[in-house]
């Protein structure tokens, strides 16, 4: 137990250490695709002055989109003396392109005064490309020069997601290796969710009774993670149902959804040796609109009166209109959803429930193979990565405030840069 | 029982007559809202034939409205405009010049596997349009939630827990970020699955816990107000449109 | 719950107080302000000032996303979030553009117009200042798409005019060319989805404008990834209460959000009334030994 | 092939969707934004499983003349009138190339006053329900539940001008920090904004580590056991 944990935390550590690595290394190798250009390498443009118009803003930088799918370049520009200050007369800016410096010169688009950037998507990849911008007053409008040639190209590798990449596949890695981990016969320790202890017991309630089980996906479709989730736990209680020859009523608000928990309830019932007490009817598709199909769930609530309720999946606002009628019928309920608004409800109305995480990992405990469980392991490295990497952080960032000392913070902000979304 | 039929007869008949007053009096449109809404209603007090009427209607009618949007606003448009833009010329003029994309053939191949679930002999052909709905929503989700759930709040909660303002140490602000920093800290050790919630750890997960039981009091808490702009709305409608008893 | 032989006192009897008392009891919270007619003013708060000195300090002409992502359902809640950063907005002179991640909005898109814009700017002209793009399905994949090529969703406005014939969209190309969106509604796809595919990779500015359910899930986003969030009636009432304070012409209007308040305000204390008597009872019986714990 | 090929398909479409968010040159660079697109087209096909199963449903207890038959009209009745009218653009203005929604057609009709007024007083059935758990379930019955309640207090008391009037006299004093409104503010801003991101954070590694077990063909539920 105790050198399992060490070995996580190592793990963790040499996580933190790994990601920071990679980016480290990129952000001395400039992106080979893009076209710096400084102010050298720009001709001047003289005879075009207009007395009236703002003074000119000053192009920056013109190069290719960095790591995007080409079509793209980026034009950074200093703000013309009269923007904000001066004459303060300047309205916006004119973006201008031609494919060669004394061709004809056509408008891209626009950028509101202030702004000092703007991205043109509309080139063709390869072609050579000259801008201008040109600040405009009521009065008028003054160009830039005009910036050398610059090209669109798409890149084969988004440079700037180089920090997810790294943090995704650890966490991957992490995952993969426990599941490897487990399947070779390792033994994990892991503790009890009340909810799916529970879950036996909840559809043995209603074989006693002889009254239904009734079945919630939550309403969304199967581009939802959530139901893929519910559609999983749903095989592994359909089992259980198919053993104990319970019915089991399951309506659905989206047509793909029915296709798959169908597929998946008549395997089941097939695995356990009972093919012939599985029907189609037992999902049955309502309505794609969310309060039609509670309005209609709320009925067949009310009539057929179910001894057990499973909600488990991405849910709105139906969760309390559902859990408050499924509890004045005094059904067991267990419900699980990753959608934080709803939690506090089915907390609430419910006798148990899978908080956000634990839906996920309920298919995992619920099939008790070790190879499912293992990926559980792999998630707790995922958490001590993000426990570490606040600690440490937050951990600068607090010296650096309390001594004042800037170097500290500069180190401080690397990091936090590299772990970022963006 | 006679004098139970007897009574929803009689309500029946309530129903109807103020049904009718009511079109003559307020319009045809504004009185179907209204009975609609204390059809709905009158689930509160118990099920019962009006609310199965109202349950129905809703059922039908939606899904069908689904069903119109579905086809006017994907399938017209983004399936047999992409395949083969002549053929919507009629429906959807705008579109007819567009370029053919024939890689709109994998959706239509997709859905007529998916189809084949009707058929029993080739049914089990449907699971590999299953398997690409559920392939394409494993892969996209895997990395969006790595970016936006885990790295960003990952990366939002990295901050300096001593805090300073215009007037230099602010003790309430340095006491939130504390307050902040241990409550995600404990929140995280809660969802760990792998340790025993024993010693010192059972304790991070005990404060987890009541970190989770406040962030669920407080939302709820929130939402009342919201659930109840819902009513107000409705009684709006019910009270101002429809009985014009409001100013 | 059912009515046993042995005899119950009265305390535990109340205990399981039958549910619909509690709904006459809410209904009529909700009603009788709402016949009087009274409302309240607000004062506004940091998250939603911060929206408010955002939208006030963009230049003119700027543009605008506005995102009707909301249905009839949550209007109630919404439309006075809509109506009053609408009417900032044109006092701004921004230009607007409209559209709907939910086809519920592209109706209460048209109503708005027809409701607010129209009759309180009438210089707002159509395809100039303000273009109504309606409704496409495709959810957060459509703000992606918007985001890499605007035009290749919206090659029409809602009324089925060419895209290109609209003079205020010629320079759209992008999400990138909008200097704010503004999403509103709670639910999915909404302000989540604009933040995650078009705030955050293109670092455009973010408001939103939600029903209170959704807030306090969104609350993690600001402020770096949110520039401020009205979060239900008390959202809409506080963002009254700012615009009536920064453009004093609007005094003497009905305010929405803030009439909304009123009946909210008495409901709650109902409710509160409700959980303390709840609880009494609770220690009631608990003190008398007969509470189960 | 019934399980194999399903297994591979799933297999290769996440391997490229995950790589595909990585490279944006094409073709990858789309991939995600046309996966989705297909989604979409896919679940409209579905929907003629799901309109089949809502028909075959109704009809057969009509038929049948099961309990709440004279109910299964209705649906139906509801189903076809306004399938029709969607899909045949009755009454449009613009006739069959205008906007299905558009004011002034049927399909609007039918959805503004039938529709709308249904879907509205379902949500606001919401009201109703949210008092009675609120009464029900904030007792506090262990140490989890009174802090549950006690949030859930401070919030609605914060919501009101009850909050204020009950703590008003700490403002402009050292202890104006715990007024009730600013106490609300604080639990929303500080443990309610942490818990969530405790929530997310750990959503996030569930979602991450479940579309693995999928990818890899770990969790093959979805499918069906393996039996065949």
């Amino acid at each position: 137990m105790h050198r399992k944990n060490k070995t996580i935390i190592v793990l963790g550590i040499v996580a933190f250490v790994a990601f920071a690595c990679p980016n480290l290394l990129a952000q001395d190798m400039p992106d080979s695709a893009a076209v710096d250009l400084t102010l050298d390498s720009i001709a001047v443009l003289d005879d075009v002055q207009v007395a009236t118009g703002p003074a000119p803003a000053r192009l920056d930088i013109v190069r290719d989109a960095e790591g995007d799918q080409g079509s793209s370049v980026t034009l950074t520009w200093h703000l013309s003396p009269d923007d904000g200050s001066g004459a303060d007369n300047v309205t916006g800016y004119e973006i201008f392109r031609a494919e060669s410096p004394e061709g004809e010169f056509e408008s891209v688009g626009t950028a509101s005064k202030g702004m000092s950037q703007f991205e043109d998507a509309t080139t063709t990849d390869g072609v050579t490309y000259y801008y201008y911008v040109a600040a405009f007053s009521d009065a008028g409008s003054t160009p830039s020069e005009i910036s050398a040639g610059v090209r669109s190209s798409p890149q084969w590798f988004n440079s700037k997601d180089a920090n997810t990449l790294v943090i995704g596949l650890i966490i991957c890695l992490s995952v993969i290796y426990f599941i490897f981990h487990a399947q070779k016969g390792k033994k994990f320790f892991l503790r009890k969710i009340a909810g799916l202890e529970a879950v036996d017991e909840a559809i043995g309630r209603a074989t006693e009774m002889g009254r239904p089980i009734l079945f919630i996906p939550g309403i969304m479709d199967m581009d939802d993670v959530q139901t893929v989730a519910g559609i999983t736990i749903l095989g592994r209680i359909a089992r259980t149902i198919a053993d104990y020859d319970t019915k089991l009523n399951m309506p659905v608000s989206r047509s793909i959804v029915m296709t798959t928990a169908r597929e998946t309830i008549k395997q089941a019932y097939v695995a356990a040796g009972r093919p012939d007490a599985f029907s189609d009817d037992m999902v049955h598709y309502l309505t794609d609109e969310q309060f039609g199909y509670v309005a209609a769930v709320d009925g067949i609530m009310v009539r057929e009166k179910p001894a057990t309720c499973f909600y488990l999946g991405a849910f709105y606002a139906e969760s309390l209109i559902m859990a408050e009628t499924g509890n004045s019928i005094g059904a067991i309920q267990i419900a699980g959803t990753a959608m934080p608004a709803q939690l506090p409800f089915f907390v609430a109305a419910c006798d148990y429930t899978l908080i956000g995480e634990e839906l996920f990992a309920a298919s995992a405990y619920l099939s008790g193979e070790p190879k499912q469980l293992g990926s559980l392991k792999g998630q707790d490295v995922g958490k001590i990565i993000a426990m570490v990497v606040i600690l440490i952080l937050c951990g600068l960032f607090t010296l650096a405030a309390i001594t004042g000392s800037a170097d500290i913070l500069e180190l401080g902000n690397t990091l936090q840069g590299w772990f970022s979304a963006s | 029982m006679n004098g139970k039929q007897a009574a929803s007869y009689v309500v029946l008949a309530i129903v109807i007559v103020a049904f009718a007053v009511s079109i003559v009096l307020k319009g045809l449109l504004v009185t179907v809202g209204a009975f609609l809404t204390l059809f709905i209603f009158s689930f509160l007090y118990k099920d019962n034939p009006y609310y199965k009427f109202a349950e129905h209607l809703f059922v039908g009618v939606s899904a069908a409205y689904w069903m119109c949007m579905g086809f006017w606003g994907t399938m017209v448009p983004n399936l047999f405009g992409k395949l083969y833009p002549p053929m919507v010329g009629p429906v959807m003029p705008a579109l007819k010049d567009n370029a053919a994309e024939p890689f709109m053939l994998i959706p239509l191949i997709l859905g007529i596997l998916l189809l084949l679930r009707l058929s029993s002999s080739v049914g089990w052909i449907s699971r590999w349009a299953l398997a690409f709905i559920v392939g394409t929503t494993a892969g996209l989700n895997l990395i969006r939630y790595l970016r936006s759930d885990f790295i960003q709040q990952i990366n939002n909660t990295t901050f300096s827990l001593y805090a300073t303002g215009a007037t230099g140490f602010n003790l309430g602000e340095t006491l939130s970020n504390i307050a902040i920093f241990v409550s995600v800290m404990t929140g995280l050790i809660y969802f760990f699955f792998s340790k025993e919630h024993k010693g010192a750890f059972g304790v991070g997960a005990r404060t987890g816990i009541i970190v989770l039981m406040v962030t669920f009091g407080a939302s709820f808490g929130y939402t009342v107000m919201a659930r109840i702009s819902l009513l107000v709305g409705r009684m709006q409608f019910l009270f101002g449109d429809w009985l014009g008893m409001m100013q | 719950m059912s009515n046993g032989t042995e005899q119950k006192s009265i305390v535990e009897r109340l205990q399981f107080i039958d549910r619909r008392i509690i709904f006459v009891f809410i209904g009529l919270a909700v009603v009788i302000p709402l016949l009087f007619g009274v409302s309240l003013e607000e004062e506004t708060t940091p998250i939603v000032q911060r929206l408010f000195d955002f939208v006030d300090a963009l230049p003119e002409e700027s543009r605008v996303l506005l995102s009707f992502d909301y249905g009839p359902t949550t209007a109630p809640e919404i439309q006075p979030m809509m109506d009053a950063i609408l009417r900032q907005c044109a006092e701004r002179k921004a230009k607007l553009y409209m559209m709907a991640v939910w086809a519920t909005g592209h109706n209460l898109t048209g109503e708005t117009i027809a409701k607010i814009l129209n009759p309180e700017y009438p210089e707002y002209q159509y395809g100039i200042d303000y273009v109504n793009l309606g409704y496409k399905a495709g959810n957060q994949g459509l703000i992606r798409l918007l985001y890499v090529d605007f035009k290749r969703m919206y090659s029409t406005d809602a009324a089925g005019t060419a895209i290109d014939s609209i003079p205020m969209m010629e320079n759209i190309n992008s999400l990138k060319n909008f200097d704010l969106i503004i999403s509103f509604g709670g639910g999915f796809p909404g302000i989540k989805e604009w933040i995650l595919y078009a705030g955050d990779p293109g670092k455009i500015p973010v408001g939103g404008g939600c029903t209170a359910v959704s807030a306090p899930l969104l609350y993690p986003y600001y402020p770096n990834q949110l520039v401020g969030l009205l979060g239900g009636a008390k959202g809409a009432a506080e963002y009254e209460a700012a615009l009536l304070k920064a453009y004093p012409k609007f005094r003497g209007r009905k305010m929405a959000g803030m009439s909304l308040m009123m009946s909210q305000t008495v409901a709650h204390l109902v409710i509160m009334l409700f959980i303390l008597f709840g609880n009494t009872l609770y220690f009631l019986l608990r003190a008398s030994g007969k509470g189960r714990s | 092939m019934r399980r194999t090929v399903p297994l591979f398909i799933t297999f290769i479409v996440g391997t490229v969707l995950v790589l595909a968010e990585f490279i944006p040159h094409k073709p990858f660079g789309n991939l995600g934004d046309d996966f989705s697109l297909y989604f979409d087209i896919i679940a409209v096909f579905a929907f003629l499983l799901g309109g089949g199963n809502l028909i075959r449903v109704h009809v057969t207890k009509i038929k049948r003349k099961r309990k709440d038959w004279i109910f299964s009209i209705v649906t139906l009745g509801g189903f076809l009138v306004m399938l029709a009218a969607g899909l045949l653009k009755i009454g449009n203005p613009g006739g069959i190339q205008g906007d299905v929604a558009v004011i002034g057609s049927l399909f609007s009709d039918l959805y503004m006053f039938i529709f709308t007024p249904l879907q509205a007083s379902m949500f606001a059935l919401l009201a109703f329900f949210v008092g009675s758990a609120s009464y029900r379930a904030f007792r506090a019955k262990n140490k989890e539940a009174t802090i549950l309640l006690i949030a859930a207090f401070v919030i609605l008391l914060g919501r009101t001008p009850l909050g204020l009037w009950v703590t008003g006299g700490l403002q402009d004093t050292s202890l104006a920090f715990l007024q009730i409104p600013n106490l609300a503010n604080w639990i929303m801003d500080v443990p309610n904004l942490a818990g969530q991101r405790a929530i997310m954070i750990g959503i996030a590694l569930g979602v991450i580590s479940m579309s693995l077990r999928v990818i890899l063909g770990v969790e093959r539920t979805y499918l069906g056991q393996d039996n065949d």
